[in-house]
């Protein structure tokens, strides 16, 4: 069955000039697009080998191999069989024999460790807090759709840029400068460096909902405030949510890091493990943050979809 | 309650549109106003401009001798209190419960602190049940807002309307959205507020026969003016056509644009 | 040796104080590449695990460490590191000390008179504020801080304790100097953070030898000769990039005034020090 | 509508309980949460040491810090602004790399995670955790593992960027994959089109947009962190920054950190470009 | 094309839930089918069974002398194309351009790379514009389906399943989320290609009128089974009444229910 012969005995003659039309549309079309994507790819792939290039990817240099020659090697090739090095290292012996005692040798500090794990974690969950109240409250005036005027836009949005763009390290550096080591620090710093980074996140989702509702409670007399709080704040609520327990565990792990200045956490041990070469108290704190991470990672989950499904009710 | 509503030679323009044109219109205490006119025509902009949600850009808005256009701050929320507003799209909370959204008509009343948390007096709470449950939706009191049906979700919006105790309730395509069934049930209860408290309704309508089922007075704009002001019985076929313009018309198959199932004795 | 090694790959750790943290490597590079006659690269480096590793997977041949950090590469390589060579300053000074401070006129002049009262060391992380007083306190002087004391916290900074000392926050905290006219309470007294004769130095440790240029123990024995020899020729011969890199151009006078050989001996104690701490961490 | 008589009330109170008061266990839960929440925050404030004393004179150091910021310092030789701008273009072109390699190590690892695509649990599961793995790894350890393999120098730092991106990616890949619509999917499959082809048509050109607007937030964010440049001995400019801020250079990390901010807010703007034209491009056919 | 669907004691149930029982049916080459019946009924389960989207739980689906339940792999989305299908909430992917969610109707007879690579010949995308131009949607074929409204998407996907030269025709309730003029489009539309094409045609209906304006034969379903089976005339007042239940029946007011502006002459 030919359709094309039948469509074409068919159509009406008004309907040739739209398919012509659209041919002629169409190549013009075809060549624009092709352009584009042909600049952008060869921009693209120029920076790329450009970076590539003088991230020494493409190095050719003299390496000593293992029996102490010096030979010429491209850099990747001979790093490649190397990538274990450092992780052998970190493995600790377990025999089948003693596998109590090995595993009870390779935990040795668990119960400084179960300690400060908890304290990381508590870093992470006051940082969360002061990062979700800074960043929620900030979000409303920072949304182009939302906010009540221009200036407070304006001041809201430089606010929360300043604050996630200056690394929680250097934050960090700041708040150990002025508040001493210690947790504090921690949490000031990652709670700050949040603040700026779900600020963000949520405006975004602000600026995406549908208005309808918080014009039906202006319409009701209700003030900017109460627009947010019953127009705005439902609707964000989900996603407010999932952005807030991803970032619980993303603070976790920074509060980590954030232990290099010594402000605390599981940081601080895997600094001085590192420092003390006790390579298999490394592979031993990886695990206990693995498991963490999981477990926040499937806790996340659960309560995502459970607070999702809920409904606000008052009282 | 005899304070008449009155647009005085109100404009607004949006660019180079003028969605609403020099228009002056009187509404009296009580009446059922049903608004007509092609799209564009500037009916929901008129209705906003009453309920103050844009700005007029020339013009006086009157209530009794309260000059409307020119609130400010308490007096503006107070002033959106008495004169409800009942949107195509329903503009319900749809996350929230439907008792909350019913109790939003309340925000006007409310402090700062009270209504960031949601609290609401048993008073309050009483006259949103009593709302909900003259258009039979208590039961539905503690759902969320989004799982009820359209027809369901416009008399909520209707019930949160009625608690803002308003003096001038303005619908704006209160029915588009909505099935036959549901149009009727949401048509009826407008009559009914205003039949049994007297509260003045101005209602846009994209269909002229529920207007000339429904309303006292048909007012027609076309263009940003008004083209006709009358009771039903004064729209004949040729104003209809001029309202519309002949070339807004298409030719239906009446099969399809008829969504009854059976044809029931009305 | 020229032949095996046609770039010579130098890892230098970006300093343990504040001054040597901004220096300019370029003029050296410079000079080092005239001298040896091969290509010579310089990777600074804000973390010393990084190049402790480096240097033992003979990823490089030369680094410059901290005194800390090349006890942490000795061990970590098994004693494989040959350190050559290490700053100078005036007055012959190899090195810095820590010590302990207390003001003047609290009428704590001896570590006897500090005990009972609150002790501040700088940071967990700090060699002389914390590692080597800590060390020497229970190693040399048989105190034990925590009980000797009745606090020992940690002040956050040098600075920070030397001015808690000053408010009363703390009755002694411990911090370093390289002599009598430079160390951290003279330069707070020379940016008026504090006056001149607030603070008394109750107790010093012994020199911590600067950080020493290390070389890889597999390389050459005429490579590493001729490498320090390099080096220690910098500031004669460039006197420009000697200012340069110590990073004194504002007219002052330069402290540093060149390089001497050194030994392991001298950072032995720093290595045995290392050792002890890691045992009381596991104890 | 009047206002309610105390029958009324009575009335409605009793047809409607819940309206009023939430049932005693859901109030009890509810305030036992609140409860839990306010307490674990005391908790940290006290363990944490919050006094308002030491939060007092740590503003008093904050404020000397920020009066820093005033005037700002301006490098004046053209080699304090060499080192300067050097670093930000290293930081740079290395977060791009990072951050193209991650990104292209992660789509393909992505499809495993996502459950409308691939069905098989423990293969999922297993994707899912191996994120997971890669993400609990210390940046530090993976950096001194490539230094390791690769010596000091920006590909270790690259590398470094770029495995723990993959991590990153891949899961957020996965959830912006498992929150597509089901309906263009089953209209392509509802034609004859194969698995692959619903993938192609129904899923890809949805999740483009999230996938090109999550790269370009963690270019952003990789600019930022410039921690494991620091560490491989590839300088950058956040290894500079923690360099002046160590040694109490506050004027000069200031200038820097807005030098910084400028950069980002400049990516800003061109990402948002790059993202509507991009977006726009991926929509049409060749 | 002589070729009968023939359904032979199909059921599909969803654990407890029966959605189709025991249904045998036969359609004729050529027919234009429409299926009613209340929310729930099945009507969508056994489109959806004749695609394949889903798989009987029981009896076994014939065309002419395949057995379309017993296919896998190619011969399978070959009988996809087939039978194209229509969905009510039009299932295009809204953020490729028209033209492309036209030609993903010959995904089917497209090798792997070419596909992949959103590649197609001259030929079929003469093809696709010439089905959108039947719709006279031809100028929008570069626009986003994303941006057009209901009607013209469901324009869209019709001729998306026309390109698939299909021999049948499923749709699925196509103009329940349509205004009335655009539903008019639509089902003219479903017409004409039954008419000029001779394909075969299996619409779900929720309104009886439509079905009666267009059908050939109306099938009713009730709890999964066949209720009713025959010409528009034999569905008297108390079929349908039957059919949806004297529960399922609201008294409508009239005068909303209808749509219309004005009475133009049909
Ligand atoms: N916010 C706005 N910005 C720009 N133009 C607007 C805006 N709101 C309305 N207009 C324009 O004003 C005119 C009147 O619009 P209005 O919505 O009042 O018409 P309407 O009669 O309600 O039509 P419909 O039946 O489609 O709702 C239209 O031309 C419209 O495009
Ligand atoms: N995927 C599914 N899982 C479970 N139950 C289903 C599923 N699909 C349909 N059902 C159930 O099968 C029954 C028939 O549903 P179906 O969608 O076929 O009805 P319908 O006649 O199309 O109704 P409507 O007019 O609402 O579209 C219903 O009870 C429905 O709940
Ligand atoms: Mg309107
Ligand atoms: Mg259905």
């Amino acid at each position: 069955m030919s359709l094309i012969a039948e469509m074409t005995a068919h159509p009406p003659n008004a309907g040739r000039s739209a398919v012509a039309a659209f041919e002629e549309e169409f190549a013009a079309h075809r060549r624009a697009a092709r352009r584009a994507w042909g600049i952008g790819t060869a921009i693209f792939l120029i920076l790329f080998a450009l970076t590539a290039w003088l991230g020494d990817f493409f190095d050719v240099r003299q390496v000593t191999n293992a029996e102490g020659e010096r030979e010429w090697r491209w850099v990747i090739a001979a790093g490649i069989p190397r990538l274990g090095e450092y992780i052998a290292q970190t493995i600790p012996v377990l025999r089948w024999e003693s596998l109590g005692a090995d595993f009870a040798e390779w935990f040795w500090r668990w119960r400084v460790w179960l300690d400060l794990l908890l304290e990381t974690v508590l870093i992470a969950f006051m940082a969360t807090t002061l990062g979700v109240i800074g960043g929620f409250i900030l979000s409303f005036p920072a949304s182009r759709n939302l906010a009540p005027n221009a200036w407070v836009l304006w001041l809201s949005r430089r606010y929360l840029e300043i604050a996630r763009t200056v690394p929680e390290l250097v934050w960090a550096l700041i708040f150990v400068f002025c508040f001493g080591v210690g947790p504090m620090a921690g949490v000031l710093a990652i709670g700050l460096h949040a603040a700026g980074a779900l600020g963000k996140l949520y405006s975004e989702v602000n600026e995406n909902i549908d208005m309808g509702p918080l014009e039906g409670v202006k319409a009701a007399g209700g003030s900017w405030f109460d627009q947010i709080r019953y127009g705005a704040v439902p609707q964000v609520l989900p996603n407010i949510v999932s952005y807030t327990l991803l970032r619980f565990e993303i603070n976790v792990r920074s509060s980590s890091i954030i232990g290099y200045v010594g402000a605390g956490g599981l940081g601080q041990e895997f600094r001085t493990a590192m420092s003390f070469q006790e390579y298999t108290d490394l592979s031993a704190l990886f695990l206990i943050i693995l498991v963490t991470v999981i477990v926040i990672d499937f806790a996340s989950e659960k309560l995502r979809h459970r607070i999702i499904g809920m409904e606000g009710s008052p009282a | 309650m005899v304070d008449v509503l009155r647009l005085d030679n109100v404009s607004r323009h949006f660019g180079e549109t003028k969605a609403v044109d020099r228009v002056s219109l009187d509404v009296q205490p009580g009446q059922f106003v049903g608004v007509i006119g092609r799209s564009g025509a500037g009916k929901s902009t008129m209705l906003r401009l009453i309920n103050r949600l844009i700005e007029p850009t020339d013009g006086r808005i009157l209530f009794g001798e309260t000059e409307v256009s020119a609130l400010r701050g308490r007096a503006l929320r107070a002033w959106r209190r008495d004169c409800a507003m009942i949107f195509q799209q329903f503009n319900l909370v749809e996350r929230l419960d439907v008792l909350t959204n019913v109790l939003i008509g309340r925000l006007a009343e409310r402090g700062f602190l009270s209504s960031m948390a949601m609290h609401f007096t048993d008073a309050e709470r009483t006259m949103a049940i009593e709302a909900l449950d003259r258009f039979d939706l208590a039961p539905q009191a503690l759902q969320r807002a989004g799982t009820l049906s359209g027809g369901q979700q416009q008399r909520v919006a209707i019930a949160k309307a009625l608690v803002q105790q308003p003096r001038i309730m303005l619908a704006d395509e209160p029915i588009a959205s909505l099935d036959p069934a549901n149009a009727t049930l949401v048509m009826d209860g407008l009559r009914d507020i205003n039949r049994d408290e007297g509260i003045t309704v101005l209602v846009n309508l994209h269909t002229l026969d529920t207007a000339r089922a429904y309303c006292d007075r048909i007012v027609a704009m076309r263009g940003g003016r008004i083209f006709f002001d009358g009771v039903a019985a004064q729209l004949t076929d040729d104003v209809v056509r001029d309202i519309y313009g002949l070339e807004g018309l298409r030719e239906f198959n009446e099969a399809v644009t008829s969504t009854q199932a059976v044809h029931v004795p009305g | 040796w020229q032949d095996d090694y046609q770039t010579i790959r130098f890892g230098i750790l970006s300093g343990e104080n504040e001054q040597d943290r901004l220096e300019r490597n370029e003029p050296l590079r410079v000079h080092l590449e005239e001298t040896l006659g091969v290509e010579v690269e310089i990777f600074t480096a804000g973390n010393y695990d990084g190049v402790v590793q480096a240097i033992a997977a003979d990823q490089i041949e030369i680094a410059r460490f901290g005194s800390s950090s090349y006890a942490a590469a000795y061990t970590a390589t098994n004693g494989e590191v040959v350190p050559f060579l290490t700053t100078e300053k005036q007055n012959g000074n190899t090195g810095y000390r820590s010590i302990i401070v207390s003001r003047c006129d609290s009428g704590i002049d001896t570590l006897a008179d500090a005990a009972g009262k609150v002790m501040a060391f700088a940071d967990p992380d700090s060699t002389s504020g914390y590692a080597v007083p800590y060390y020497n306190l229970v190693e040399r002087e048989g105190i034990t801080p925590e009980t000797y004391f009745s606090a020992v916290p940690f002040s956050g900074s040098h600075e920070a304790g030397v001015q808690g000392v000053v408010n009363g926050t703390f009755d002694v905290a411990a911090t370093w100097r390289n002599d009598e006219y430079d160390g951290v309470y003279q330069r707070m007294v020379a940016k008026n953070m504090i006056d001149d004769g607030e603070v008394c130095v109750i107790w010093e440790s012994p020199e911590i030898t600067s950080g020493p240029w290390t070389a890889r123990a597999n390389l050459p024995e005429e490579m590493i000769a001729d490498v320090a020899a390099a080096i220690q020729s910098f500031p004669s011969t460039d006197p420009e990039g000697w200012q340069l890199y110590t990073n004194f151009t504002e007219g002052e006078e330069n402290p540093d005034t060149g390089f001497i050989p050194v030994t392991h001996e001298r950072y032995q104690w720093i290595v045995d020090m290392r050792a002890w701490l890691r045992d009381q961490r596991r104890s | 509508m009047t206002q309610p008589t105390d029958a009324r009330i009575a009335a409605a109170m009793t047809a409607h309980p819940r309206a009023f008061r939430d049932p005693a266990p859901v109030r009890i839960r509810k305030i036992a949460l609140w409860v839990l929440f306010i307490g674990l925050i005391a908790w940290c404030l006290w363990d944490f040491n919050f006094s308002p004393e030491r939060i007092w004179t740590g503003l008093g150091r904050l404020g000397r810090v920020a009066s820093f910021m005033f005037p700002p310092h301006i490098w004046t030789t053209w080699e304090d602004w060499a080192e300067i701008l050097n670093g930000l273009g290293e930081t740079l072109s290395m977060a791009f790399l990072g951050t193209v390699l991650g990104a292209v190590v992660a789509f393909p690892l992505a499809f495993l995670g996502a459950k409308n695509i691939n069905r098989i649990f423990w293969l999922r599961m297993s994707a899912r955790r191996g994120y997971d793995v890669i993400r609990a790894f210390e940046t530090l350890i993976l950096a001194l593992i490539f230094i390791r393999a690769f010596g000091l120098g920006p590909l270790a730092g690259i590398l470094a960027i770029a495995v723990s991106e993959i991590g990153t990616f891949a899961k957020l890949f996965s959830e912006a994959l498992e929150n597509t619509s089901r309906r263009p999917v089953e209209g392509v499959v509802a034609s004859g089109g194969s698995r692959l082809q619903s993938i192609r048509y129904g899923i890809l050109p949805q999740v483009a947009p999230v996938y090109l607007s999550v790269i370009l937030y963690n270019f952003e964010s990789n600019v930022r962190s410039g921690t494991i440049l620091g560490i491989v001995g590839a300088g950058g400019i956040g290894f500079l920054l923690s360099d002046r801020i160590s040694a109490y250079r506050w004027d000069e990390a200031w200038s820097i950190i807005f030098l910084i901010i400028a950069m980002v807010y400049l990516i800003d703007g061109l990402s948002a470009r790059v993202r509507t034209r991009l977006i726009g491009s991926l929509e049409r056919t060749a």
